[in-house]
Order: structure tokens, then C-alpha cells, then sequence
């Protein structure tokens, strides 16, 4: 395990340590990560972990490929469903599921129709998105762009395609969103959680190789660091071998 | 005896121009236009092309929720008036000429969810007059999705959501084989909501990689994803999907698709000339399919995708 | 084409001739005598109807099934669908339908449910019925019992599980049954069609061997016969053959 | 490390009597129980028989929407309360303990029709509080039909039928093939509302001819139809559905079916001995499904039974 540790690869690790043994989720449109943190999550500790609710039931891909919605990485795969399924699935909910967009704000809620104007004037059009239900269906969602930069983590989205924590507590009870929607926010930098009583992102642990303050640098907004801000546990030599020698052998997560 | 004709079972076997004339025609009538496939996979981009090139107009296009580039396409040859696809992305990039006409108000692209489009596909295929949806909360797209409104559940009693019967003019559908009658077999993997779009549409048009002789139908019932009943001409099309997928028979072709969004980002950014160069030559310009393979590259080429296909 | 015709084949000539080329029909659970005209009227004048809309297309089974609902007559399809599918079909209607039942009335309502008594208390209870949207979601369907007696055909039934022509036009007006209903009923002694203005069963024309009296006889209720009254034209010989030697190899319909 | 243990992913096949008493236990929470296949065909028998074993009480009954030697059986054994079926019938003959029971007040037989049943599976299993029904007029059903009620449509603004979810405590289904995990391969033409039922089911326990490896799965995952995710617990049970069919495999055994319903018409008429005879040697008799196979004619009788597939 010589090579150094890549921005995704510590993300797939910081996922796949979340996702628990027996349940049920699925990955969106951006899968690379995702899929192999939830990979990674059956090879290692949760074989009973189900992907599901996409349309496929637990793929066996010879290696990563950036969208799920590939034949190539669903050729061997459990069983195929459809739409009308999909439309259950979506209702009855997963336990987990992934999310990024254009913008994400302070509340952990997701743009991906337009920045600036708006949905019929835009200045910039992004691509909407098809699923909306899954972020609050689901037990719960991580957030997960490969990106980090002040243009897409803003204060508030111009547009709720993918609503978050919206406001704080009180907006959630009245939009009827009851479950716990984003858990955390990993990117290439640093993982982000939400502070229990407001809602509000927070800055968890920055990976190796990165600082809080560089990170608030690249946030376009306060994440009010005001103590140490603890390093990101690296990925282990197990997770790194499963992840390396057997989900990942063509290097993707390092290209 | 006078007028008798020997009676036997019609084709529903054509070429492509005669059934993209059909697909004009309807669609005069009623501009809704359906496509088949998800994204990069099974989409009927012959059948799009075929369509362009007989000069149809001021279209409204739905999908299974996410499409790419045959709507970017569409869009930039001018046929399209709204966008009814919750989601419009080449996946690995953004759609050039989808967002350039969106942001220049050429073209209105509704905020929709997925739940909405199939569950209006939904109650078309069903016979219902709405399908309830109970899986929306809290998105901006709420405030603006024309489809959906609000009602009283009788019986949770709670205010939930419901969409009237979306039921397309024309779907254009593409499967990997089907005998002479229309039967259809999707042998990939995904088949998205292609059988769901056959039952919910008034006239469906396919392409498919090959006719098959009637007997493979016969022998295996359970394959057949879209009965004849369903489907009003096929169209036997070699590479009828590409530049997207048909698996297990071609991939897609990725380059391709990225050699179109760099025209459509340098159209996006103010030259244009290569944009309409590539209409000309991949869309307008073939006389039929055998043409456009040599315009795309030719058949050694291709054949590149087909053996993609085995990797994984 | 020496051996009598039997009372089912008579039965299949008389109701294969009115299916038309192109339309879309299929028949319900006892479906002998349906499936048979069917496939006569595909073999001799409708190469372009479609049997569909009970979760299967175009069969061709290589002998007469009583159950449609068996692989044995399906193995060999165009396709298969599931109820999901039936649900749309029962909405969408198709062109025709065939319907039977314990007792039949005189403006062609049909019974499944019970004899006597009430529906929880019944005298005799009847088998139900599933699919009772086609009588009026369809543009027509056929009565076709393989009995009839006084018992069978009554001046009004205990129930309506079917419903034909309910107590005439208004009655249909009211309950929003637009369509045709039940066009004619076929029987082993005749056909009976409906008096287009008041809608009541009527005696159209009795099989060779059997008389208007007969018929009269062993129907429950009037069939107001004033004149002479035409035989069914019997089988021609090209439907003889074609069913013989193509569709019921096997004499079911003889048996 | 202490309390590791390895991880390994857990296998669902289990024993018919294990199978059975989770069924059982689960049923007395809630005595709704779903049969797949439908009439004589894919009807999870053995599981029933191995359920009236271990005991069942005052069940209700659904299945896809017509049945009979199955539920004709459970009323038999008095396990029956309420049946949700709207067709009930061998089809060549009539259900003979259900209609005495009915007559007699025994068992409450509700009326149905097809749309409320499938209706009900639908809205359970797309996970929404109803599904909407426009195609049911005139019937007298209408006036008992206790799942349906009439709604407004929020669309139309015509009055029309809706119903509620049907959620099922256990559905018992009967397919060809699975592997370890669950994931049924139903091999049949026909597969009714299996699929369905699936989805929309607390608890699923299946009965299969075989067990397949891994492998004959994930080569082929479009004919897998119903995926582990739905699946609780899986059966290897030869001859599982007996007397009804499981094509490709063995044909339903119509002279067993019609001894049978001569015991029922028998004890309809007052004597009850052949059909307690029946009871005791097929039901409660049996140790395991060998003996079972021997009580009903031995391997070498029901082998006819595969052979009769092959003909038609």
C-alpha cells in the first residue's frame, strides 16, 4: 500500500465505515464513490448489506464504473426491476442513499436546477434531478461531490431540488420531512456533520494532508470552527487492500 | 369472387423514413414525444434522427426521468418547445444545448420529479384518471411542477399528491430484436420504463438491432418485454441506438457523445459552426442508416462497441 | 365432414363469424368454446385479431384447453403480461368478451354469486367471479353457457355479478354502462340477440334439431315468439374443416 | 477479537415446518394470509399443507384473484375465517367445502372483483394510501365490496372507485427455481401476481422445485422475478405445488384434485369420513414432503405429471 492515499479513496473509506450489516440503499446518477463505498462495505463488514431500489439488486461489476446506470456494471447483477418498481421503492424508502448537486448550503440541502435567475429565466441551468423522494424516504443520505469550493457550498441554494435539513428543525416538521435526512457531507477535503439543534453544518474532521482553516477557505460559508478539529482516520491496510486489490483494481478512485 | 383478397397477417415491419413521417404526422396532431431508454442506454436515436430530418417542430418531450443526448440534440436542431424530463445531463458532463436554450428562454424546461413522470405514465397505462403520490416534501421543485397538484386522501385523510395520465402521441422505443409482428425483446439488463411508456402512449414506434424469425418469439414467451398489441411499426435499424447503448449487442459510444458536447459547449459559447456541421452531416445529411454508420466512423469502427460490451 | 356437428361447434361457428379482423378480445376462465372461436375466426377471416388482455397473447396450443389459464395452452405465445397489466386492460377495454354464469336474464345479466338467500346467507353460493369490468370497459361480449335450462336462464337473477343490460336503456343510462354489453347469447339449442329498444332477450334462430318450442320450453321466462323463427345457418364445410383439422384435432368439442 | 464472528452472508432456505411456524406466529399478529399462482397453477401448496399442520386459525384468505383447491382445503381444516377471493372455483366443478361453509355461515365469503384485489396489492406495494379504480359499474358486487369506497376525482370530477392497500401479514409463494439467497426464478409462462404480492407483503416465504447455484443467477438476472430484497425465506420442496402444476416442470394432478372435491361433494351431502380420511393422510399425516409424495402416488405416479407438460 504504498501509493498515497487518493481524495476519493478516503471518502469511499469514511462511507463504507457507515453503512451498516443487513441494510438496504442505493446510489443515485454520480455512483463512483458511493458504489464503491458500499462495496467495500459488504466485502469487509456487512454482507448482508443489500444494494437496491435502483432498478438492480446487488451488482458484481468487474470494477467501477461512474454511473450505475450501466449495463457493463450491471451485466452480473441479482435480479433487474423497472420503473414501476422503482416508483415503490421510492415511497417504501431505503435505508440509505447519496446525494450531490451545483450548489450545497449550510443546511445540507441541494441545488441542481439553476444558479442565479430563476427555473424559467436562469443564468446558469443545471440538470434537475429525477429522484427527490429518497432523501427523505430513506432512513438517512450522505452528501459526496468530489468537489469543495465556495461556488458550490454556499450559504443558501438558489433552488431546494434536494431538500436537506431546509431551515433548521422547525422548517423539517412542517414540510413533513420526519426522517433524518443528510447524516454527513464527505468531499475531498473534509467531513462536515450537522449540529443536533440547529441543523447547521459543522466541520467533523479534515483529511490528512488538509487543515480546517483552508477548508473554511474553500466554504462559502462560516462553519464555525472555534476548537481542534480532530484528522480524518485514515483508511486501513484492510480497507485499503479490499478496496485496491479487489472492488477498485483498475485504479479509478486514484485516476 | 370480386374484391376478395387473400387474407394473412400484416407486417408491422417499415423503414425508417416512412416511420418517422407516421411519427410527424401524429405528432402535428399532438407534439407529445416520448423516448425510450435512460441516458446513455436504449434510446431511439435513429428513429430522433429520422424525425429531425423530415422537419418536425415545436415538440414536448417526455423520457423515462433522465435523458441526455438525443434531447440536447433535438434541441439544437430547433424541434423542441418543452422539456418534460426531470433530469437532462450526459452524465459525465452537462447538456450544452439543452441549458443554452433553457437560459435563453427558447425552450421551457419543467422542474418535475421522477415519481411524477412515472406515475402519469402510470395512470395512462392503468386506464386511471390519477396515480397518488405520497413520496414529495419539502423540494422547490413542489412550486413548480405543472403535472401534480395537491388533493385529500380518503383515506390516510391527509394531503397528499396526485398526477393525471401522461399519455404521449408518439413513443419511440428501442429493443434489441423483434419478430415481423411488433413483438419486442429488450435483452439488456435495465428496460427502464419502456414497457410502462408502450401502455401508456398512443402509437409506438420501435427500432431494433434485428428482426427475428417468428419462432424465437414463440419459444420464449417470457422474454417478449412489449406484445405486438402495444407497438405500431418496427424498424429494423443496425446500430439504431448510437451513439448510445444497445447491450449485449453495442456500448455506448462515449467519445462520440463528448465530440458533440465539445461543439455544443463552443455553440454554447458563441460559435455555432460546428454544431450545425454535425446536424448536417450526422442528421439531415445520411440518406438512410448505412449512410450515417459511414458518417459516425464505419462499421470496423462500431465494432469497437460491440466488443466493449463483453468487458466488465 | 361426415360425423354430426356438435352442439359446441355449432356454437364456435356462430360466435367465431361476428369477430371481426383487427379487433382485440379475449375470453375468461371457461373458455372452450371461446378460445375455439376464436382461432376459427383467426384460421378463416381474421388474421389480424389479436387474443389479448387476459395476462397472455396470440397463443397456439397444439390441442383445446377447457382453462386458458394453463401453460399447457400458453407454452407456446407471443407474449406473457401479469395482473398488473390485466388491471390496464380491464380499464382500456377491449373489443369483445364471453361470459357465462349459474343464471342468466332475460335482459342478459349474469349471476356467479348465489342462488336464494341472501350473500352472506346463501342457499346455494356460487364460485364469484374476477374480472367483471370487461361486460362493459369492452365495445361488446358474447353469453355462451354450455346449459340451458329453466334453471339457467331465469327472468331475473338472484344477482347481478355481471352485469348485461340491467332493466333496459335507462338502467344502463344510470349506472354508466355506455357500451353495447352482452350482443347476443349462443346456446346449445340457439342464439338469442335483444330487442334494441327495450333491450330483452329474444329467440333469433334455433339450431338444426331443435324447435322454438323447445327453446321456449326450457327457458324461464318469455321469450315472446310471434313468428316463425330461422335456423342458425349451420357450419359451412370450410369451417368444418378448419376447425376439425387445424383448431380441435383432438374432438374436444365432439366429446 | 471477542464476540467476532466471521461475516458471511446469510443463506434464507429453511425447512418446510420451520417455514411454516413462521408463518404461523406471524399470522396470529394479523390473519392475513396471500396465496401466489393462481387456480391450478403455482399455488404454494405444501407450504399451506405444512401451515394447516403446525395449527392456523381463523385466517383470512387472499390470492390473486381466483383460487380453489387450495382454499377449498383450508376450509376443509377449519382454519378459514373470512376469504377475500373473488373468484372461487376448480373451474371444471365447484369449490365444495367452501360453498358449504359459506352456506352455512361458517366462513365469510366476501364479493370481489379482480380490480379491488389487484387495486389493493398495488397500492401496498408502490407504497401509496390508495389506488384508483374507473372501471366498475353496475354490479351488484359494488353494493357488498367491502374494500372500495367512492371518491371524487380530484382530475375527471367524476365520482369513481377507490381502495386501500392490501398489506398481506405472509404471502406463500410457489416458483421453479432460487438460489440461497431468495431471488425467485419463476420458470412458468404464466406468473400471475406473484410479483406483485412480493412487493406488497410484510413477510414472503417461498416454496421452490430446486435450488440453483449463484451462478444461474447472476448470468441471467432479467429472468430472476422476484429479488431476494422481498424474500424472507425460501423452501427447496419437490413437487411443492401439488396438486397443482409448476410448469415447465409437472402438470397439475386434475384426477387428485377431482377425487378430492368428490370427498368434499360427498361431505356437502353429510359424510365427512372420506374427506377427514383425506385430511389426515395428505395434511396432518405426513411427515415431511417424502411421505407426502408416497401418500399421493409415489415418484414414479407423479412423473406423469412432468410428462404431461410436454404435451399440448
Amino acid at each position: 500500500m504504498s501509493a498515497a492515499i487518493s481524495p476519493l479513496e478516503q471518502m469511499v473509506v469514511v462511507l463504507a465505515r457507515d453503512l451498516a450489516d443487513g441494510e438496504l440503499g442505493a446510489a443515485g446518477a454520480a455512483a463512483l464513490v458511493p458504489m464503491a463505498a458500499i462495496a467495500l462495505a459488504r466485502e469487509l463488514h456487512a454482507p448482508n448489506l443489500t444494494v437496491g431500489g435502483e432498478m438492480f439488486f446487488n451488482p458484481e461489476p468487474g470494477r467501477l464504473y461512474p454511473s450505475m446506470l450501466d449495463d457493463r456494471a450491471l451485466g452480473r447483477c441479482e435480479a433487474a426491476e423497472t420503473f414501476i418498481e422503482l416508483f415503490g421503492h421510492s415511497h417504501h424508502g431505503l435505508e440509505f442513499f447519496f446525494h450531490s448537486g451545483l450548489q450545497h448550503d449550510a443546511y445540507g440541502n441541494i441545488n441542481l436546477h439553476h444558479v442565479g435567475g430563476t427555473l424559467h429565466a436562469p443564468k446558469v441551468r443545471g440538470p434537475g434531478a429525477a429522484n427527490l423522494s429518497y432523501c427523505h424516504t430513506s432512513t438517512r443520505f450522505y452528501i459526496c461531490p468530489t468537489l469543495h469550493t465556495t461556488r458550490n457550498f454556499v450559504e443558501k441554494v438558489d433552488f431546494v431540488t434536494i431538500p436537506g435539513h431546509l431551515s433548521g428543525p422547525e422548517a423539517k416538521r412542517v414540510a413533513g420531512l420526519t426522517n433524518e435526512g443528510p447524516r454527513f457531507v464527505v468531499t475531498p477535503r473534509a467531513v462536515l456533520d450537522f449540529d443536533p439543534a440547529t441543523l447547521r453544518m459543522r466541520l467533523k474532521s479534515v483529511h490528512a494532508g488538509h487543515t480546517a482553516a483552508e477548508v473554511q477557505r474553500h466554504t462559502g460559508f462560516d462553519l464555525g470552527i472555534t476548537q481542534n478539529v480532530p484528522q480524518t482516520p485514515l483508511p486501513t491496510e484492510e480497507e485499503l487492500t479490499a478496496l485496491r486489490e479487489r472492488i477498485d483494481k483498475t485504479g479509478t478512485l486514484r485516476a | 369472387m370480386e374484391g376478395q383478397t387473400t387474407l394473412t397477417r400484416r407486417s408491422k415491419v417499415t423503414g425508417l423514413q416512412d416511420a418517422a413521417r407516421r411519427a410527424r404526422d401524429a405528432l402535428r396532431e399532438r407534439p407529445d414525444l416520448c423516448l425510450g431508454g435512460l441516458f446513455k442506454q436504449g434510446r431511439p436515436v435513429a428513429l430522433v434522427r429520422g424525425l429531425l430530418a423530415v422537419g418536425a417542430k415545436g415538440l414536448h418531450i417526455y423520457s423515462s426521468p433522465g435523458a441526455g443526448y438525443d434531447v440536447d440534440l433535438m434541441i439544437a436542431a430547433g424541434a423542441v418547445e418543452q422539456v418534460f424530463i426531470p433530469g437532462v445531463t450526459l452524465e459525465n458532463r452537462l447538456c450544452p444545448n439543452f441549458r443554452s436554450a433553457v437560459e435563453a428562454g427558447q425552450v421551457t424546461a419543467h422542474a418535475l420529479d421522477a415519481l411524477t413522470v412515472v406515475g402519469g405514465l402510470m395512470a395512462s397505462a392503468h386506464g386511471v384518471p390519477f396515480q397518488p403520490i405520497d413520496a414529495l416534501r419539502g423540494s422547490d421543485v413542489l412550486k413548480h411542477n405543472p403535472l401534480i397538484r395537491e388533493i385529500d386522501c380518503p383515506f390516510s385523510g391527509r394531503r397528499i399528491h396526485a398526477v393525471g395520465p401522461i399519455r404521449p402521441r408518439v413513443t419511440f422505443l428501442h429493443a434489441q430484436e423483434a419478430d415481423r409482428w411488433g413483438n419486442l425483446r429488450h435483452l439488456s439488463t435495465m428496460v427502464y420504463a419502456d414497457q410502462l411508456m408502450a401502455r401508456a402512449s398512443d402509437m409506438v414506434i420501435a427500432s431494433v438491432d434485428r428482426i427475428v424469425p417468428d419462432e424465437v418469439i414463440l419459444d420464449d414467451p417470457s422474454r417478449v418485454t412489449v406484445p405486438s398489441h402495444y407497438v405500431d411499426a418496427v424498424v429494423e435499424v443496425p446500430y439504431g441506438a448510437h451513439p448510445t447503448a444497445s447491450f449485449p449487442n453495442y456500448a455506448m459510444d462515449e467519445d462520440h457523445i463528448d465530440a458533440y458536447a465539445d461543439l455544443g459547449d463552443a455553440a454554447r459559447a458563441g460559435d455555432r459552426a460546428g454544431l450545425d456541421a454535425y446536424i448536417a452531416r450526422h442528421v439531415t445529411g445520411p440518406k438512410d442508416q448505412e449512410d450515417y454508420i459511414k458518417t459516425v466512423g464505419g462499421a470496423e469502427y462500431l465494432a469497437q462497441l460491440n466488443a466493449e460490451t463483453r468487458k466488465g
